[in-house]
């Protein structure tokens, strides 16, 4: 169970990119998927790597990502 | 109630305020600086809001603020004030804000003068600003009227969340009469305004906006606001007559050449001449047929202006060829005699 | 339309858009940073719990459809009148949150003299003031904020400063003013400073709260349509270029 | 019944609140008043006029072609509207200023020693008051009592009371000086 | 000459340059805006200055400046911005200032839309600044046709004396059609301009102004201005006529809608429908005579427009009861199609 | 209109009108500094000989008859817009010499964007600023240089700065601008303070014919008749008072 | 005779450039054109179109409500447009993005693979050339070396005259794609 | 002969006395006349205290003031 998890709305996704850049553990990747707008949606690649730093979504200008945390990891850190 | 003896800027400042004017924003201009000195003196102590703000463009957006607020706003200025502060009319009149706006007409165009004039019937009646949209525009021709139509423009504004204009012009901001104050509102009888932002509590989120970029919107917010129209046009029409019932001339004339006119009248009948008088009271909505009906009895028409003939085209769309549409303006400040009037009205009658 | 998500088991949301926001996608170019911004304003009125008392002011730029995205009460303003319309607005209702958001051909070309008064004023309001130096919404003309030699539509050749004028430093300008209670300079082109950004928003919204007067947050914003540039590429002209003529940090704090 | 009455003179005389005083008068008593000043340069300084209009009927214009009464404080203001006073009609100037006689033949002149009544008085300011007060004698419109009553209710509560009684004395001055060119 | 396929907006702006146009001053809006960037792009690699200013209240009050100072200069904008103008233009024509002003009209009030409107005609044709103004206002119908306005409107601006606009709207902007660009304008056929502020060097100095304190000398300043206004209309009237001899019906429309009612006649002819089409070229001065003589022959003049009913004001002036005057007008940004325009025609004829 | 004086024998003329002055007399009230300050420009364009390439702008204020009083071409200007004025005239005709002549209220209330942009563009102009800290042809009401607890007919019981806005310093303002080449602040109350003013002008229409850009001269001005003082109280209020809030001196200077 | 064709897609596919050489080319042809882009939101992004109106008389409205030809180059612009098209009218769709057939039975339909045309090309923005040239074909108003020639007077001069060679090829390669559902 | 003469342009002159404040010396002061306007106009009440330093002119609003100086002081002063 990997410490974090991003969802990702579709269909607020743009496709920009900029959570794929700032992501530290190199989660994300565009899909193949896209959305009825066009645009090229992002996906977790690599979820195993994710903390749920939600570094992603705060860089995210769609606010088209949630994040969630592990409970275990969430206690740990408060 | 008992009369005093008041400025007409200052009549109309005190009558706004007892209308339940609660922010009055506006920028320095000459003739109406009086109105401005008054609400700074005034309304602060009546728990209003009086700001001097940094020009004519701040002062209506202000309005536009205070009015989406939910509150009774007002601006005041005289000729290139008003005409800056069009874009911000326009605005109003798409958001369908309440307001009264106060223009004392001076003389025009450009810088001018601050002699009285009424150069900007045609800007305020047909819409200096951009688009479909009306004020509601009322001409007081006495002090005492003006004081009464200041309370009518506050109630009509909210009424139909149309914009108000008062449209008069130097001499009835400077002059003094005696004057019957209204009565101050209670406050209860203020519309409510369920439409203002006020915080989005208990309640759907309200918007206030002249936008939609879609054609089809923007044409529905277009249809509400002709059928407002059309609704103003038949409930609000204002005007009064003098001695038309036998008149084979009739005079048209608003604000102060209103008043003139009726000394014309008086010195024409005593000279045997049947001369009348209609004076628009509301120039938007126009008089346009109880001057019709008048027009089919009498041979003449004749409209004085302090313009160049601006109110004359209503005349004209009036009458429709149904009497001669003769016209008589005076330009600059200039602001005629009964007697120079008279002899204009002896050219076409006795 | 989003549909909420339930959180799966053994997982807590940690971040989730704002409450503050409704539904309605936004209408930014994808990457645009205005789309943090208007996020992180967002946010900042769910931590002060102010939603149900405060008014927006949605400028005529691309953050026009402002009142789209946000729950609360909106006002549309005129092309650079948003601080006219919020003096309206507070000075009818004091009790109200009242905030403008604000491109920088808003602010501070056509809307120069009504934020100067305003801020000088000391009006209690917060102005948010995006600063992406150009006219993103027209097509990309010049901004009185666009950099030197910066090409747009209306500088072909690049801004020559003394035909065209220099950039604009508004916020510089009005730390001068005795009127403001807080003028900073922020930016949003990676986590940390978007961190330090929504501190200062928040900033901004106490100030008012707790009567302090005219707070603006000037926020060094992206345009990756109209400066030709990748949402990535524009963001490090932000840090490397834009933040050299306009350098990050407070202007003034009367604390 | 419709008087029109212009009062002109330099600023600083008080010739607006002079016609104020008798636009009050008037009112007081029931009739229609208009009160206009002249429009000058935006600024200060200068000459000053006024036009007061008593009728008891609605009046029309507040302008007045050719007034009924002239109060000439100075000698540009004699010059200035002297003409244009109506035939009978009546001009009060302020001979302390106006070294020159009254041209017109038809009207009736009033020459009355504004400044030098004031300055006996004790107060070079009362002139506006004096020449009101030969003013109101000559026109007949509303009484010394009436108009010293207005005066009062324009100077009360604008911290000016204790300048009441002096008013009322070159009010009351200013109309018996009036009475030796009207018997 | 060969035609070029251009834009509405870039082929004004060439027009202008090749008008002799010296300085360019705006600031930017939409649907306007290839006209600033292919004037940025162009006009200083040909000899003339363009600026960008800070707002719209700037912009005017530059071309103020430069028009003083005795060249050809010009700006545009579109409906909000125009609003902006107002108390500019109001100065400049009581200044007697030469100048051009586009007007590329949008849907209105308020802040609207960007799609094509014609809301702005009584702003455009009775002054929607303060006094007894008025501009000379062309209103193309095609591209080609705003190419060869622009000249004309810059030629008839410096021998009145008076401030021409050219009202168009954003479809004419925005759309490409082949166009004959106009010779560039021989230096020495533009006319002198003695009045300019050039340095008073072996002459008298010159002033620029619109004030006079003095009612008397405000009034002579507007007395030339009148006159100048009979001059135009008695010398600047035009039209277009479309199958006008034998109509039943005429169609009365300015600019896009013009266009489109060309279309209009020639599907009602086709059905056998006796239908013909006045378009007004010059908005002021309007065409008031022509139409009248063809509203005798004629049982319904209907006026189509973008707005509620702004230049129909105008027919029915001209008109004066003669025939019948029913009006359709879209709002918001909707342009209607010619078939839609039949369906209105069908109502009254055949 | 003056008569000339033929000179006395045995003495020689050290002082009179200059020559960029017309007959006219000045319409200013009773010893209100805009005389002072009118006749310094007339001088500075006399002692420049630049009469006859010179074009002033009059802007709306008690200085409106300003084209009456001198002899160079004069364009009068809307209220706040002479240096949008003065700028469509300098880039029509560069070789010109362009100064507007602007109060406070036109200056830094209604014409702020224009003021502002002119600088920031370096327009190559000369503006004279006379700051009285009131609007004179109106009839005193406040300008946004009015003193705190000063007393106008818009603030009746004195300027309360967190209601009103506190005194806007708009030189300080353009002094964080890059585009102006000088920014001063002078007075003439008294002798010594006349020659320094007429020095700071002759040096901003200097700065223009060298082609350095923006320059403008506030000066600290009267307005006895709506401060209700006399003329001499006037002054020695503005040496004592206003200077304390306006402080004399160079705020920019790229010499 | 007057031709209206609607071009739409999204941003990016070169809709506007399409609708602009095919004007040109009827511009060069002495016909009258109009060419009008959509009005879409002050900003940039999503769906773009435009009108183009060829005629041999002047044309009155550049707007169509029915165009005899729709060149859709994604499935919303077959879905908005599909209804409107004029019977007996012709639809070329890009069917590497259109998955569905055309609905309509009254039409002639031409679905042309421009993206993968144009890949194979060498480079996918050219897509909106090969759609062009399938158009054309149907069309008939103007010939493939007119359609050629104007899009090069279109490119020349404005830094892609490296573009030309190409997209001359897929203009031809539309073209004669086309003539399968045309024979 | 005095150093300095100051010649009053009577009709320009207001009256409003900052010569008469400004002079070093107590040159001016208010004459008895009053001038077209109604302004009381000054005049040099000491004229043989005058250097001709103009500092009353200088100090004028309303350029009313010609300021003459006594020839050899002029030269002396060069
Ligand atoms: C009075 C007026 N002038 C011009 C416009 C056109 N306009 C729309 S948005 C805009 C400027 C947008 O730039 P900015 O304020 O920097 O915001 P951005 O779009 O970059 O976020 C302009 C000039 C308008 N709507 N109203
Ligand atoms: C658009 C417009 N607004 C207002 C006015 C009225 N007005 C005339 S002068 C003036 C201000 C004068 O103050 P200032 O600029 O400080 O100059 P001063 O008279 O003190 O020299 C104003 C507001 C005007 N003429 N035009
Ligand atoms: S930052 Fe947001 S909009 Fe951009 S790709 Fe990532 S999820 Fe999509
Ligand atoms: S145009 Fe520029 S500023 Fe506007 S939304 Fe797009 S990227 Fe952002
Ligand atoms: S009103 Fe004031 S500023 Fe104007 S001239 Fe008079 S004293 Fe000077
Ligand atoms: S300073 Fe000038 S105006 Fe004043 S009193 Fe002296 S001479 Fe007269």
């Amino acid at each position: 169970m990997p410490k974090g998890l991003v969802i990702v709305d579709k269909e607020r996704c743009k496709g920009c990119g900029l959570c794929i850049e700032a992501c530290p553990f190199g989660v994300l990747d565009f899909s193949s998927e896209y959305n009825a707008s066009g645009y090229r949606v992002v996906h977790m690649a690599h979820p195993e790597k994710c903390t749920g730093c939600a570094v992603c979504a705060n860089v995210c200008p769609d606010v088209a990502l949630e994040i969630y945390r592990e409970e275990s990891s969430v206690r740990g850190a408060a | 109630m008992s009369r005093v003896l008041m400025r007409g800027n200052e009549a109309i400042a005190e009558a706004a305020i007892r209308s339940g004017l609660k922010c009055y924003f506006c920028y320095p201009i000459t003739p109406q600086g009086e109105m401005v000195e008054y609400m700074a003196r005034e309304l602060p102590k009546r728990g209003g809001v009086f700001l001097q703000a940094e020009s004519e463009v701040a002062a209506i957006n202000m309005v536009y603020g205070a009015a989406a607020a939910g509150v009774r706003t007002m601006t005041s200025s005289s000729s290139p004030g008003i005409s800056l502060k069009q874009e911000g009319i326009s605005y109003i009149a798409m958001a369908r804000l309440p307001c009264v706006i106060v223009n004392m007409m001076r003389g025009g165009p450009g810088l001018g003068n601050i002699a009285p004039a009424q150069g900007d019937y045609f800007q305020a009646t047909k819409g200096g600003g951009h688009g479909d949209y009306r004020l509601i525009v009322l001409a007081p021709s006495t002090v005492p009227e003006a004081a009464e139509l200041v309370r009518l423009a506050f109630d009509l504004s909210d009424k139909y969340r149309v914009p108000a204009m008062l449209l008069a012009d130097g001499m009835i901001g400077q002059m003094m009469e005696p004057v019957e104050l209204p009565e101050p509102v209670d406050p209860d009888r203020i519309p409510p305004r369920p439409w203002a932002v006020t915080g989005a509590r208990g309640r759907p989120k309200n918007v206030v906006s002249s936008f939609d970029l879609e054609p089809e919107g923007l044409r529905e917010m277009n249809l509400v606001l002709q059928e407002t129209y059309r609704e103003i046009e038949r409930n609000e029409v204002r005007w009064e007559e003098v001695e038309t019932g036998d008149a084979e001339l009739l005079l048209v004339a608003y604000g102060t050449v209103g008043r003139i006119a009726k000394t014309v009248v008086r010195l024409a009948r005593e000279e045997g001449l049947p001369v009348g008088l209609f004076r628009p009271i509301t120039l938007w909505p126009f008089p346009y047929e109880p001057l019709r009906m008048l027009a089919e009895k009498v041979g003449t028409v004749l409209t004085v202006e302090l313009s160049a003939g601006q109110m004359w085209e209503d005349v004209r769309l009036a009458v429709e060829g149904r009497a001669e549409t003769p016209f008589y303006g005076e330009l600059g400040g200039v602001v005629p005699s009964p007697k120079r009037i008279l002899e204009e009205v002896r050219k076409y009658v006795g | 339309m989003s549909v909420e998500v339930a959180v799966p088991k053994g997982y807590t949301r940690v971040f989730s858009k704002p409450r503050a926001l409704s539904d309605a996608g936004f209408t930014y170019c994808p990457g645009c940073h205005h789309g943090i911004i208007t996020r992180l304003v967002a946010e900042a009125i769910d931590e002060l719990g102010i939603l149900e008392r405060t008014v927006g002011i949605a400028p005529v730029g691309c953050a026009v459809f402002l009142d789209r995205f946000f729950n609360c009460d909106f006002v549309q303003a005129a092309h650079g009148r948003a601080c006219a319309v919020a003096t309206g607005i507070k000075r009818a209702r004091p009790d109200l949150v009242v905030f403008t958001y604000q491109g920088d051909g808003d602010l501070a070309a056509i809307g120069t003299a009504e934020t100067v008064h305003a801020a000088n004023r000391g009006e209690n309001i917060t102005v948010i003031f995006v600063n992406n130096g150009i006219y993103g919404m027209t097509g990309g003309e010049m901004a009185p904020t666009t950099l030197p030699g910066q090409r747009t539509t209306t500088t072909p050749a690049g801004r020559e400063p003394r035909l065209h004028g220099y950039p604009l430093k508004i916020s510089e300008m009005l730390a001068q003013l005795d009127g403001p209670a807080y003028i900073t300079r922020q930016a949003v082109f990676d986590h940390p400073h978007i961190v330090k950004a929504k501190r200062a928003i928040l900033k901004a919204f106490r100030n008012q709260l707790d009567g302090k007067g005219f707070s603006l947050v000037e926020i060094l914003s992206t345009c990756p349509t109209n400066w030709r540039m990748s949402p990535a590429e524009a963001g490090r002209w932000v840090a490397e270029e834009v933040t050299e003529v306009f350098p990050l940090g407070d202007l003034k704090d009367v604390g | 019944m419709e008087k029109g009455i212009v009062f002109a003179g330099f600023g600083g005389q008080g010739i607006l609140l002079a016609g104020k005083v008798l636009a009050r008068a008037g009112m007081n008593r029931g009739l229609e008043v208009t009160w206009l000043p002249s429009y000058g340069p935006e600024m200060r300084g200068g000459t000053a006029n006024c036009t007061v209009v008593i009728a008891d009927f609605p009046i029309g214009s507040p302008v007045v072609d050719c007034p009924d009464a002239l109060v000439a404080m100075n000698a540009p203001s004699l010059d200035k509207f002297e003409e244009r006073v109506a035939e009978g009609g009546i001009i009060v100037a302020n001979s302390s200023l106006v070294k020159r006689p009254v041209k017109r033949g038809d009207v009736r002149a009033i020459p009355i020693p504004a400044n030098d009544i004031a300055a006996e008085l004790g107060n070079p300011r009362v002139i506006n008051m004096v020449a009101l007060g030969a003013l109101v004698r000559a026109l007949g419109v509303v009484s010394l009592e009436e108009i010293q009553r207005a005066m009062e209710e324009e100077l009360h509560g604008k911290g000016r009371d204790k300048l009441i009684e002096l008013n009322r004395e070159a009010l009351r001055r200013g109309f018996s000086e009036a009475e030796k060119y009207l018997s």
